[in-house]
C-alpha cells in the first residue's frame, strides 16, 4: 500500500525541479523540456488522485494533457526554430531585444 | 420658441445650446476665421441672453431650487437629469454666459491659428462649466466637473504661451487628484444613501433619516473639500494656479479666474456644507486658517512678482481665500458675501486678465520690467486698469468691496481673529496692484519699444467698458444679487449653523473683550433657542 | 516495507535523478534523455497504480513521439552545449531559494494535507481501457474535440512558422 | 424742504463734473472744464448753504434729519444704506468743505492754467469733492467709509498727478497705502460695532450706546476696542503717530490740492469720525486718553520736524500733522466742539497757507526749497500779506481765529481729568510748548521766504504776483481767517461760545450739574490760560526773529552745535528709513524669498514635483524590472506564485469594515 | 442520441468559429485573393456571434454540465465575438502591408476566439484549460506571425515560453483542486471543504495560470514584450480578447464554487494594488506608444482586480452584493475592449510598414495632420483615463462603486492615485498630438490614409465609447440580471 500522498509528493517534487530548470537552464529547449517535465509533474499528480478516488477522470485528464503537449510541442518547437533562425542562438538570455 | 424655454427645458437649453454651436464650428471649414469667430460671438452671445430668462423663473426670497428638470438617465444605480438653479448659482451661470462673449471677443485678434478649433473649446469649456453650476444630481455634477477639464486643458496646452504644456498638465493632474477622492465620496454617499440626488440626500440629512458617524461625515467631507479646494485654490494646493495663468491664453485665464475657480466655492456651498454640517463645523478652525494664510500668502507672493500675469494669478489666491473663509464662518453675511464676492472676483479678475492680455498682445511680454510709464502712450488703458485694479482692490461702490466688506463683517461675527487676520489682506491687495500699477503705467516711459504703443482699440474699449459698467454696477446695485441670492445663502448657512435673529447673538455689551469672543460661539451653540429652521425643498418639488 | 513501497522509491528516485540530471545536463540532448527517464519512470509508476493505458500512452506518445521531436530539433537546430551565461542576477541564487520555498511549500501542503489523499492508492484494475473510451466520448466529447482543433492549430502554426518562405528577401 | 429730501445733490453735482469732465474734458479747451468743474462745485456749494437755511428751521426733534435713498448693500441682517444725514456736525463740515473746496477750485484755476492734465485736474478734484461729502453726509459707517476710501482714492490720484516723477508716483501710493492700513483698524472697529450693536447706522447705533455705562479706565471693554480701532483708521486719515508718514509725502501733488486735501478737509476726516463717534468715545475713557496722547505727542512730534525743514511745502505739511494732533488732543480730552471749532479755522488758515504758498512757488516758477528765496514781501505783496495773516492765526495771535480755537483745546486739555489730574496738565504742556515751537517755526518760514535778502538768482527767476483768480480766494480765507474764531470769542466774557453752542445738540455732555461746575471752573481758567498761550507764540515768534532776521547766521552753528539731534530732526527721526528697514524691506524679502521661492517654488512645488520624480524614478525602476531576460521573468512569476499562495494561506482575515453602513 | 441538439446549440458559437477556421484553411491553397479571406472569416466571426444568439436562446448546461449556456456566456461570447469582428477588420490592411499569409492568420484568430468563447462557457476546469490552451497556442503562433521579425519572433517565444509555465501551473491547480474535491466540475464543487488546505493550494495555482493570462503582477511580467513585438492588430486582440475570456472563467469560478472566494480577498487586494502600480508606473516613461499601451493594458488589468477584490469580498453577502461588482467587471471589460481595440488599430495604421513608426515623437502634430485618428485616439485615451462621456468612466466609477460597497476605501483611493498617475501619461499623448508639431519631414509627408475597414474599426468604436459613456444602462441592465450566472 503506498499513500496516495507519497505519489503527489513525488509529482510535487517533479514540478519543482520543473521549475528550478525552467529556471537555471539556458537553451530554449532544454526550458521547454522543463515544462514537459512540470507537466509530467502534473500527470502524476492525476494518475495518483483518480485512483485513490476511483474515478476515471483523472486518467482521461491525463490523455487530454498529453495530447496537449503534444500539441504544444509542435508549435513551440516550431516558434524555437523561427527564433534559432533569426538569432541563431538558442541561449535564452540572448533574445532580449525586448525590454524595458 | 418661447413655449421651449417657459417649458421647463431652459436649463437644459443652457448647457447643450453652446455644444450646439461647437459642433456647428466643428462642421465649418477652418480657414474663415472671421466667419468662425462671428459665429462664436453669436452663439455665446445668444447663451448670454438665454442665461438672462433665467431671471424670470427666479423669485426673490426663494431658496428652492427652480427651473427644475427631472429625468432618468441611468436606473442601475438610479443616476438623474437633475437640474435646477437657486440663488447661488443663478448668477455663476449667468457671469459664465457673460465672461463667454467677452473671452470671444478677448480672443479676436490674439489666437491665430487653429481658431475654429479655438472657439469650439471655448464653447465646450462653458458646456462643462454651466453644467457644473446647474447639476443637483452628483454624479451628473460630477461628470461636468471633469468634462470641462478637457477643454481647459487644450486651451492651456494648444494656444497658451513658452510653458504651456507644463501648466495644462499640471492644472489637470492637480483637478483630477482631487476629483478621483470625489469621486470616492460619491459613491460613498450614494452606499449610504442609495441616492444620487442632491435634494434628496440633503433632506435626509435633515431630518436624520442619514446619520453619519463622526469620522465617516469627516473623510467624506474631506473626500469632497479636497476636490474643492484644489480648484478654489486653496493653499497650499495653488500652485498649479500661477502656471496656469501664466501660460493660458487671455481667454484662457477670464474663464479660469471667472469661473473655473469659482467652481471650487460654489461646490463648498453647495456640497460640503449641507451634505457634511457637523465635519464642516469641526473643519471649520483648519479650513480657515488656511484661508487666512491663502489671503495673506497669495497677497504677499503677488507683491513681489516680476511677472504681471502671475502678480494678478496670485491674487486670485488672496481673494478665493476670503471666499473660502466667508463660506467657513457660517454666517449669513459671509455667505451672502462670499457668493457675491465669488461674482464679483470674476468680474475685477476676468478684466484684470483682460487688460494683462492686452497688454501681452502689444508687447508680447509679462514681465513687469519690460512695462513702465504707459499711462503716457495709452492713457484711456490705463485708466481703464486702474478702475479694474480698483475693484480688485476693494474700493467702495466697486464690486470688489461688496463682498469683501460683508465676508469681514461676517466671519468677525462670530470669529473676530480670523476676520482680523484676513483684513490684513485688504491692506496688502492695495500694496500689490498698486505697486505693480506705478511699475506698469506711472513714471516715464523707459523702454523705447513702449513709447508707440496703442491705445485701446474700439473692440478693446468695448470690452473694457462692458466690465467697468458691471464693475460699477455690481459695485452700486449689490441689493438687485443679494436679494436673489439670500434665501439661497440663508437656506445653507440653516443646515449648518442655524442662527437666530442678530440682536440676541450679541454679546453683552462692555463685557470684556476676549471674553466677547470667547463667548459668542456658545452662544451660537445655544440649543435653548428655537431655531428658525428652513426647508429645504424636496427633489420632488421640481418632479 | 513492501516491495511495492520499494518498487514506488526505485522508481521515485529515478524520476527525481532524471529531472535532476535534467537541470544539471550542459547539452540539450543530455537533457532530453534525462527526461525521458523521468517519463519512463513514471511510467512505471502508472503502472504500479495500476493505470495501464495511461502508462501506456505514456511511453508511446510522451517517451516516443514528443521526445523523439525534442530530439530531432535539437539535430536541426545543431544545438550544441549551453552557454552559460548570466544575465539574469534575479535567476540566480534569489531564484533557486524562492524556487525551493515554493516547492518547499507545496509539498509540505501536500504532506500535511488530511482529506482525500491520505487514502491509499488502490491498485486495481478498475481502470479499463473501455470505461476511458466511454468516459472520453462521452462525458468528455466536447474538449475531446476540441483537442482535434487544438492540433489543427498545431498543425498550422508549424507550417507558419517554420515554413521557410517562398520568396525570401 | 427740497435740498433737504434731496440731500444727493450735493455730493452730485461734483460727481456729475468730475464724470463731464473726466470723460469728454481731453478735448475741451481750459474754460469749458472749469466752468464745468467750478460750476458744479459752486453750485454744490450754493445747495449746501440752501440745505443749511432749511435746516436752521428745522425743530430740534427733527435732527439728525436722515434721508434714506437706497440700499447699497443688504445681507441678512445687515443693511448700508445710501443714507444722507445732515446735524450741526455735518453743517459744519459741508460748508468747510464746500466752502473752501470751492474757493481751491478757483484758486486751481489760475495756478494749474499751465499745466498739462488740466481735465484730470479738475476731474480728480472733482471727484475728491463728491467722496468728501460723501463722507460729511453720510448716515452710518459704511456710506462714510465710502467716502473714507473714496478720498483716499482721490487723494491718490491728486498726489500722483505728475505720474512721470516717480517720487509723485510712490508718494500717492505711500498715501494709499498707509491710509490702507488706518482703515483696516476702521473696518474691524465697524465690524465689532454691528457685532455689539447690530447697526451701523449712526442714530441707531448711537441710541443703543447712549444707556451703556461707559468702560473702565484701562479697562479694554468693548467700547474700547470699538473706540480704538476707528481711531485707528482716524489715524491714518488724519496722518497721526505712527501713521502720519504718508502726509508730507504727499506734497508731491499739486499745491492746491495739498491745500484741500492735505490740509483743509480730508486729513480732518479723522477727526470728524471721532467726533461723530463721539457718543462712543465717551464711554471709553481709555480710548479718549490714548487719543488724547497721540493726538499731543503727534503735535509735538511733528512741530519738531517741522523747525527743521526747508521745502516751504513740507514746513506746512508737519505743521499740518501737528495741528491735527491739536485736534486729536481736544477730542481725546472731550472737547469735541474745541476740536472741530480747531477743524474749522485750521481749515481756513491752513488752506491759506499751503494756496499762499502756492502763491509763493508759483511766483518763485516752481522753487519750494526757502533757503533759495528771501525778500519776497515786497514783490508779491498780497501773498504776504495773506499768508502773514495766516501765520499769525496758526500760531495763536489774538483776535485771530486760531488764537481762539488753539485756546479752547488748551484749556481743555489742562482741565482734563481724564486718566487722572496730572495727565491734563501734562498734555496742556506739551500742548503749549507746540504751540511756541509752531509759532517758532512759522515765522521762521515768513521770515526765511519775505524778509532778508534774496537767495536766488534775480536774473533767472521772474518773481511775479500770481493772477487774480488765485488772489481773491486768498483774500477770502484771509478774512475767515481773522474772523473764523470769533464765534467763540464770547467765552471770555462769560457769554455763551456760539460755536460750542451751535454744536451742543450733537455733543451734549452727559450729567447737568458736573458740567455746570467745570464751566465756572473754565470760565475761570480762560484769561489766564490764554495770556500764558499768547505769550507763549510771542516768545516764539521772536525766536524766529531773532534767528533768521536778526541773525541769520545763527541757525547754521546751532544745528552745528546740536550735531546729531539736529541731523534727527532734520531726516525727520528717520521714521520713513526705520519703516522701510523694519517692515517694507523684510516684508519683500521674506515674500519673495521665504514665500515665493521658498514655500511656494521650493516646498510646495518641489514637494509635488518631488512626489513626480519619486513616481518616474519608482517607474524606471518598475520598467527595469522589465529586463528582457525570460529568465528573470520565470522567477517573477515564482515571486507571484509565493505572493499569492501566501495571501490565500495566511491572509485570508476578513478586512476590517471601513465604515458602518 | 448523443450529443443532443441543444448540447450543440449550446456550444455553437465556438463551433462556428472553429468550423469557420477550418473552412479558411481549406480555401486557403484554393483561393488566391486575400480580401476573400477577410471577408470569410469576417463572416465567419459574425455567424458565431450570431449563434451566441441561439446559444443565449437554450440556456441550460450542455455536455454533461461541461459548459454553461446562460446570460454570463451570452455577454462574454458577444464581447468576444465583437473583438474578434473589429481585429479581422482591423487586421486587413495590416496583413496587405506586412505581406502576411491572410488565411492562416484569420484561421487562426478564429481558432483563438472559438478558445476564448470556450473559456467563457466553460463550467469545468478542463474543457477551460482546452479552451485556454486552444486560444494561447492560437496567440503564441499569431505573436510570432511576423516571423522574419526579431521583435515579433521574439514575443512568441516569450509568450510560449511563460505561457506554458504559467499553463503548467493551472494544471497543476487543477489536479490539486481535483484530488480535494474528487471533481473538475465546477458546478459539483459547491459543497467543497473551504478549510481544505490542498483546495487552498490548487486554487491559488488556478489563479496563478489566470493571472499571467490577465497580467496581473507579478504576472505581468510578459506583457509588455509580447504586446510590443507582436503585430498590431495581434496586439489588439490579445489586449481584449484572452483577457476577457480569462477574466470570464475567474468570475465564473467564484461564482458557482463558493469555497473559492474564502481565501481570495487579501490576494486580489494585493494583486491590485501590485498590478495598477505595475502598469502606471512602468508606462511613465515609456516612450513607445504601442508599449505604452501594454502596460496601460496592466494598469486596467488592475483596475479589473479591484473589482474582483469586491467581489471576493462581498461573496459572502447573502443578498447577492457581489452583483454590481460582476457588472462593474463586465462592464469595464467591454468598455475597455473597444477602447483597446480602437486605440492599438490605430497604433497600427499610424505604424506604417514594418510597424516603423511607434514612437511618441512620430505622433507629435498628428492632430494638424490626422485630425480624425488623433480625435479617435484622444477619444480612446480619455476613455482610458476615465472621463465622462466615455465608456471608460463608467467602467472605472462602476469599479470604484464595486469597491466602496465593499469598504475598501484604501483601495479606492489607491485606484484613485494610480488614475492620476495613468492621467499623466495618457495626457502625454494626448499633449504630443495637439500641442507639439511634428517634424518637418513629418509634416509634409501626405497623411496617412486609412482603408474603409478601419475606419468602421474605428467608427465602432468611437462611437460604442462614446455611446456607453451617455447610456450605460442598457449593457448594466442586461448584467444585473439575477440570473447571470447560473448556479
Amino acid at each position: 500500500m503506498i499513500p496516495t500522498n507519497y505519489y503527489v509528493m513525488l509529482s510535487a517534487i517533479l514540478f519543482g525541479l520543473g521549475v528550478l530548470a525552467f529556471i537555471f537552464k539556458r537553451n530554449v529547449i532544454s526550458i521547454f523540456m522543463s515544462i514537459e517535465l512540470m507537466l509530467n509533474a502534473v500527470n502524476l499528480a492525476f494518475v495518483a488522485f483518480s485512483q485513490a478516488m476511483h474515478k476515471l477522470d483523472g486518467q482521461v485528464f491525463v490523455l487530454f494533457v498529453i495530447v496537449v503537449a503534444a500539441a504544444e510541442a509542435a508549435v513551440g518547437l516550431a516558434i524555437i526554430i523561427v527564433t534559432s533562425r533569426n538569432r541563431q542562438s538558442l541561449n535564452v538570455e540572448r533574445v532580449d531585444l525586448l525590454k524595458l | 420658441m418661447s413655449s421651449l424655454f417657459h417649458g421647463g427645458h431652459l436649463l437644459s437649453i443652457l448647457i447643450f445650446f453652446p455644444a450646439v454651436g461647437a459642433l456647428a464650428l466643428l462642421l465649418l471649414r477652418g480657414d474663415d476665421h472671421v466667419f468662425i469667430r462671428r459665429i462664436a460671438l453669436i452663439v455665446s452671445t445668444a447663451e448670454f441672453l438665454f442665461s438672462l430668462l433665467m431671471l424670470r423663473g427666479i423669485p426673490l426670497n426663494s431658496g428652492d431650487y427652480r427651473l427644475v428638470e427631472y429625468a432618468q438617465w441611468i436606473t442601475t444605480p438610479p443616476i438623474h437629469y437633475h437640474l435646477g438653479v437657486d440663488g447661488i448659482s443663478l448668477f455663476l451661470v449667468i457671469l459664465t454666459t457673460i465672461l463667454t462673449p467677452i473671452s470671444v471677443l478677448a480672443s479676436w485678434n490674439s489666437i491665430h491659428h487653429r481658431v475654429k478649433e479655438f472657439f469650439v473649446m471655448l464653447l465646450m469649456l462653458e458646456v462643462g462649466v454651466v453644467g457644473v453650476f446647474l447639476s443637483l444630481d452628483l454624479f451628473l455634477f460630477f461628470l461636468f466637473w471633469e468634462v470641462m477639464l478637457i477643454p481647459m486643458a487644450f486651451l492651456i496646452g494648444i494656444w497658451g504661451h513658452e510653458r504651456r504644456i507644463y501648466a495644462a498638465v499640471k492644472f489637470v493632474l492637480y483637478t483630477m487628484a482631487g476629483s478621483i477622492l470625489m469621486l470616492v465620496g460619491i459613491i460613498w454617499l450614494y452606499n449610504a444613501t442609495g441616492t444620487f440626488d442632491l435634494p434628496t440626500i440633503q433632506q435626509m440629512i435633515q431630518t436624520g433619516a442619514l446619520v453619519l458617524q463622526p469620522r465617516a461625515e469627516m473623510l467624506l467631507f474631506l473626500a469632497f473639500f479636497v476636490a474643492f479646494a484644489v480648484k478654489v485654490p486653496l493653499f497650499p494646493l495653488h500652485t498649479w494656479l500661477p502656471d496656469a495663468h501664466v501660460e493660458a491664453p487671455t481667454a484662457g485665464s477670464v474663464m479660469l479666474a471667472g469661473v473655473l475657480l469659482k467652481m471650487g466655492t460654489y461646490g463648498m456651498i453647495r456640497f460640503c456644507l449641507p451634505l457634511f454640517p457637523e465635519a464642516s463645523r469641526r473643519a471649520a478652525p483648519w479650513v480657515a486658517t488656511l484661508a487666512i494664510i491663502g489671503i495673506i500668502y497669495g497677497a504677499l507672493v503677488a507683491l513681489v512678482q516680476p511677472n504681471l500675469k502671475k502678480l494678478v494669478a496670485y491674487s486670485s489666491v488672496s481673494h478665493l481665500g476670503f471666499i473660502v473663509l466667508g463660506i467657513f464662518a457660517f454666517r449669513n453675511i459671509s455667505m451672502q458675501g462670499a457668493v457675491y464676492q465669488m461674482l464679483a472676483h470674476g468680474i475685477s479678475t476676468g478684466a484684470l486678465f483682460l487688460l494683462v492680455g492686452m497688454l501681452y498682445d502689444r508687447r508680447h511680454t509679462f514681465e513687469i520690467s519690460e512695462y513702465g510709464g504707459l499711462a503716457t502712450p495709452m492713457p484711456k488703458f490705463a485708466a481703464f486698469f486702474l478702475f479694474a485694479a480698483l475693484s480688485s482692490l476693494g474700493l467702495p461702490m466697486l464690486n470688489g468691496f461688496v463682498g469683501e466688506y460683508l465676508i469681514l463683517l461676517g466671519t468677525y461675527q462670530s470669529h473676530w481673529q480670523w476676520a482680523s487676520w484676513a483684513a490684513l489682506g485688504v491692506i496688502l491687495s492695495a500694496c500689490y496692484l498698486l505697486w505693480s500699477y506705478q511699475r506698469v503705467f506711472l513714471g516715464e516711459v523707459t523702454h523705447e519699444k513702449n513709447k508707440s504703443l496703442a491705445d485701446a482699440s474700439r473692440r478693446e474699449k468695448f470690452i473694457l467698458a462692458t466690465m467697468s459698467v458691471i464693475i460699477l454696477w455690481m459695485g452700486l446695485g449689490s441689493t438687485y444679487f443679494t436679494r436673489r441670492t439670500e434665501a439661497s445663502a440663508e437656506a445653507v448657512i440653516d443646515q449648518v449653523e442655524p442662527q437666530r435673529p442678530y440682536e440676541a447673538a450679541a454679546p453683552p455689551v462692555g463685557s470684556p473683550m476676549v471674553k466677547a469672543a470667547g463667548n459668542d460661539t456658545s452662544v451660537v451653540h445655544d440649543t435653548s433657542v428655537v431655531h428658525v429652521t428652513k426647508q429645504i425643498p424636496a427633489a420632488a418639488s421640481g418632479r | 516495507m513492501t516491495p511495492q513501497l520499494i518498487i514506488f522509491f526505485a522508481l521515485a528516485a529515478l524520476a527525481v535523478g532524471g529531472a535532476i540530471s535534467l537541470i544539471l545536463q550542459k547539452h540539450p540532448i543530455h537533457s532530453a534523455l534525462s527526461l525521458i527517464v523521468v517519463m519512463v519512470s513514471l511510467a512505471g509508476l502508472y503502472l504500479l497504480m495500476g493505470a495501464e493505458f495511461v502508462a501506456a500512452v505514456q511511453i508511446i506518445v510522451y517517451g516516443g513521439a514528443i521526445m523523439v521531436l525534442f530530439v530531432f530539433v535539437i539535430m536541426l537546430l545543431n544545438a550544441g552545449i549551453e552557454e552559460h551565461t548570466s544575465l539574469s542576477k534575479l535567476a540566480g541564487v534569489p531564484g533557486l531559494l524562492l524556487a525551493l520555498a515554493l516547492t518547499g511549500f507545496i509539498a509540505a501542503t501536500i504532506a500535511r494535507s488530511t482529506d482525500t489523499v491520505q487514502a491509499a492508492a488502490q491498485p486495481g484494475n478498475m481502470a479499463s481501457t473501455r470505461d476511458l473510451s466511454a468516459m472520453i466520448f462521452k462525458d468528455f466529447v466536447y474538449p475531446f474535440e476540441l483537442t482535434s482543433f487544438l492540433i489543427l492549430v498545431a498543425i498550422l502554426g508549424a507550417i507558419v512558422l517554420a515554413q521557410r518562405e517562398k520568396a525570401r528577401a | 424742504m427740497p435740498i433737504l429730501e434731496h440731500l444727493w445733490i450735493i455730493p452730485l453735482l461734483p460727481l456729475l463734473g468730475a464724470a463731464v469732465n473726466g470723460f469728454f474734458g481731453r478735448t475741451w479747451p481750459n474754460k469749458i472744464v472749469n466752468s464745468v468743474a467750478i460750476g458744479s462745485t459752486g453750485l454744490s456749494f450754493l445747495a449746501a448753504l440752501e440745505a443749511v437755511r432749511e435746516f436752521s428751521h428745522l425743530s430740534p426733534e427733527q435732527i439728525p434729519w436722515v434721508q434714506q435713498y437706497f440700499s447699497w448693500i443688504e445681507a441678512a441682517k445687515f443693511r448700508a444704506g445710501f443714507d444722507l444725514q445732515i446735524d450741526q456736525l455735518t453743517v459744519v463740515m459741508l460748508l468747510v468743505v464746500t466752502g473752501v473746496g470751492w474757493l481751491i477750485h478757483i484758486y486751481s484755476m489760475g495756478y494749474m492754467a499751465h499745466e498739462g492734465g488740466y481735465y484730470r485736474f479738475f476731474s480728480y478734484l472733482n471727484l475728491f469733492m463728491f467722496f468728501m461729502l460723501i463722507l460729511v453726509l453720510a448716515a452710518n459707517y459704511v456710506l462714510l467709509f465710502v467716502g473714507w476710501e473714496g478720498v483716499g482714492l482721490a487723494s491718490y490720484l491728486l498726489i500722483g498727478f505728475y505720474f512721470l516723477r516717480k517720487s509723485a508716483a510712490d508718494a500717492g501710493k505711500k498715501a494709499f497705502i498707509v491710509n490702507r492700513i488706518g482703515d483696516f483698524g476702521f473696518m474691524l472697529g465697524m465690524f465689532l460695532l454691528f457685532r455689539t450693536f447690530g447697526t451701523l447706522d449712526f442714530v441707531a447705533l448711537f441710541n443703543k450706546a447712549t444707556p451703556l455705562p461707559p468702560d473702565a479706565m484701562g479697562h479694554l471693554g468693548t467700547l474700547t476696542v470699538a473706540c480704538l480701532l476707528l481711531f485707528m483708521g482716524a489715524a491714518g486719515k488724519s496722518a497721526q503717530i505712527p501713521l502720519y508718514v504718508w502726509l508730507p509725502d504727499a506734497m508731491e501733488g499739486p499745491t492746491p490740492v495739498s491745500a484741500l486735501i492735505h490740509a483743509a478737509t480730508m486729513v480732518t476726516a479723522g477727526v470728524y469720525v471721532v467726533a461723530r463717534s463721539h457718543v462712543l468715545f465717551m464711554r471709553a475713557p481709555t480710548a479718549m486718553l490714548v487719543v488724547a496722547i497721540v493726538g499731543c505727542a503727534t503735535a509735538l512730534f511733528a512741530a519738531t520736524i517741522g523747525m527743521a525743514q526747508t521745502d516751504i511745502k513740507k514746513v506746512l505739511a508737519y505743521s499740518t500733522v501737528s495741528q491735527l494732533g491739536y485736534m486729536f488732543l481736544a477730542c481725546g480730552v472731550g472737547a469735541f466742539s474745541a476740536g472741530i471749532f480747531h477743524l474749522m479755522t485750521h481749515a481756513f488758515f491752513k488752506a491759506l497757507l499751503f494756496l499762499a504758498a502756492g502763491s509763493v512757488i508759483h511766483a518763485m516758477g516752481g522753487e519750494q526749497d526757502m533757503l533759495r528765496m528771501g525778500g519776497l514781501s515786497k514783490k508779491i505783496k498780497w501773498t504776504f500779506v495773506t499768508m502773514l495773516t495766516a501765520t499769525l492765526a496758526i500760531s495763536g495771535i489774538p483776535p485771530l481765529a486760531g488764537f481762539f480755537s488753539k485756546d479752547s483745546i488748551l484749556l481743555n486739555a489742562y482741565m482734563s481729568e481724564n486718566g487722572g489730574p496730572n495727565v491734563g496738565h501734562l498734555l496742556y504742556a506739551v500742548g503749549l510748548f507746540t504751540a511756541l515751537l509752531t509759532a517758532f517755526y512759522m515765522f521762521r518760514l515768513i521770515y526765511l521766504t519775505f524778509y532778508g535778502a534774496p537767495r536766488y538768482d534775480e536774473h533767472h527767476v521772474h518773481v511775479h504776483e500770481s493772477p487774480k483768480t488765485m488772489l481773491v480766494p486768498l483774500a477770502i480765507l484771509a478774512v475767515l481767517s481773522i474772523v473764523g474764531g470769533w464765534f467763540a470769542a464770547p467765552a471770555f466774557w462769560g457769554k455763551p461760545d456760539y460755536f460750542a453752542k451751535f454744536l451742543e445738540p450733537v455733543f451734549a455732555a452727559p450729567g447737568g450739574s458736573e458740567a455746570a461746575t467745570a464751566e465756572a471752573v473754565a470760565h475761570a481758567l480762560e484769561t489766564p490760560l490764554a495770556i500764558v498761550a499768547v505769550i507763549t507764540a510771542l516768545l516764539g515768534w521772536f525766536a524766529a526773529y531773532w534767528l533768521y532776521l536778526k541773525r541769520p547766521d545763527k541757525p547754521a552753528s546751532l544745528a552745528k552745535s546740536l550735531g546729531g539731534i539736529y541731523q534727527t530732526v532734520l531726516h525727520k527721526y528717520y521714521v520713513d528709513e526705520i519703516y522701510a528697514a523694519v517692515v517694507v524691506r523684510p516684508l519683500l524679502w521674506l515674500s519673495t524669498n521665504v514665500l515665493w521661492k521658498g514655500v511656494d517654488v521650493a516646498a510646495i512645488d518641489g514637494s509635488v514635483n518631488g512626489i513626480a520624480e519619486g513616481l518616474t524614478a519608482i517607474g524606471d525602476g518598475t520598467r527595469r524590472t522589465q529586463s528582457g531576460n525570460t529568465r528573470s521573468y520565470a522567477v517573477w512569476v515564482v515571486v507571484g506564485a509565493i505572493v499569492v499562495v501566501a495571501l490565500v494561506f495566511w491572509a485570508h482575515a476578513q478586512p476590517v469594515l471601513g465604515v458602518a453602513r | 442520441m448523443y450529443p443532443h441538439a441543444d448540447d450543440v446549440i449550446r456550444a455553437l458559437p465556438e463551433l462556428v468559429w472553429c468550423g469557420f477556421g477550418m473552412l479558411v484553411m481549406l480555401l486557403q491553397p484554393f483561393v488566391k485573393s486575400r480580401h476573400f479571406f477577410t471577408g470569410l472569416a469576417l463572416v465567419g466571426a459574425l455567424l458565431g456571434t450570431g449563434a451566441a444568439f441561439a446559444a443565449g436562446a437554450t440556456p441550460g448546461a450542455g455536455f454533461y454540465g461541461l459548459i454553461e449556456s446562460d446570460v454570463f456566456s451570452f455577454f462574454f461570447r458577444l464581447l468576444i465575438g465583437l473583438v474578434t469582428v473589429l481585429v479581422i477588420l482591423a487586421a486587413n490592411s495590416y496583413l496587405d502591408r506586412e505581406n502576411l499569409p491572410t488565411a492562416e492568420f484569420y484561421a487562426l484568430v478564429l481558432f483563438a476566439t472559438a478558445g476564448m468563447g470556450v473559456l467563457a462557457s466553460a463550467r469545468e476546469l478542463l474543457t477551460a484549460f482546452i479552451g485556454l490552451e486552444l486560444s494561447s497556442i492560437s496567440s503564441y503562433i499569431l505573436a510570432g506571425f511576423r516571423r522574419d521579425s526579431m521583435k515579433s519572433s521574439e514575443a512568441s517565444l516569450k509568450y510560449f515560453l511563460l505561457g506554458s509555465f504559467a499553463t503548467a501551473f493551472f494544471l497543476y491547480g487543477i489536479a490539486l483542486v481535483y484530488g480535494a474535491t474528487g471533481t473538475t466540475n465546477l458546478a459539483r464543487m459547491d459543497d467543497a471543504d473551504p478549510g481544505s488546505s490542498l483546495l487552498k493550494l490548487g486554487l491559488s495555482m488556478i489563479l496563478i495560470g489566470i493571472g499571467f493570462k490577465v497580467a496581473a503582477a507579478p504576472f505581468q511580467i510578459w506583457t509588455p514584450d509580447v504586446y510590443e513585438g507582436a503585430p498590431t492588430p495581434v496586439t489588439a486582440l490579445f489586449s481584449a480578447g484572452p483577457k476577457a475570456a480569462a477574466f470570464a472563467l475567474l468570475l465564473r469560478i467564484f461564482a458557482t464554487v463558493p469555497a473559492a472566494t474564502h481565501f481570495w480577498f487579501w490576494a486580489f487586494w494585493v494583486l491590485a494594488v501590485l498590478t495598477m502600480f505595475a502598469g502606471n508606473l512602468g508606462a511613465l516613461l515609456q516612450t513607445n506608444v504601442k508599449r505604452l499601451l501594454a502596460y496601460s493594458s496592466i494598469a486596467h488589468a488592475g483596475y479589473i482586480l479591484v473589482a474582483f477584490a469586491a467581489v471576493t469580498f462581498m461573496a459572502n453577502d447573502l443578498n447577492g452584493g457581489a452583483a454590481p461588482a460582476y457588472a462593474a467587471v463586465m462592464f469595464y471589460l467591454l468598455s475597455y475592449g473597444l477602447v483597446k481595440i480602437g486605440a492599438f488599430t490605430i497604433v497600427s495604421e499610424i505604424g506604417g510598414t514594418g510597424e516603423k513608426n511607434l514612437s511618441l515623437d512620430d505622433y507629435a502634430g498628428l492632430a494638424q495632420r490626422q485630425p480624425f485618428a488623433a480625435a479617435a485616439l484622444s477619444v480612446y485615451l480619455l476613455s482610458l483615463l476615465g472621463l465622462p462621456v466615455t465608456a471608460g468612466f463608467f467602467g472605472k466609477f462602476y469599479i470604484f462603486k464595486a469597491a466602496v460597497n465593499s469598504h475598501l476605501m484604501w483601495l479606492a483611493v489607491l485606484m484613485g492615485i494610480n488614475s492620476v498617475i495613468g492621467a499623466y501619461y495618457y495626457l502625454r499623448v494626448i499633449v504630443v498630438m495637439y500641442m507639439r508639431e511634428g517634424s518637418a519631414e513629418a509634416m509634409a509627408a501626405p497623411p496617412v490614409r486609412f482603408p474603409m475597414a478601419v475606419n468602421v474599426v474605428l467608427a465602432i468604436t468611437v462611437i460604442g465609447t462614446i455611446y456607453f459613456g451617455l447610456f450605460p444602462n442598457q449593457v448594466l441592465n442586461f448584467i444585473l440580471q439575477p440570473n447571470l450566472i447560473a448556479r
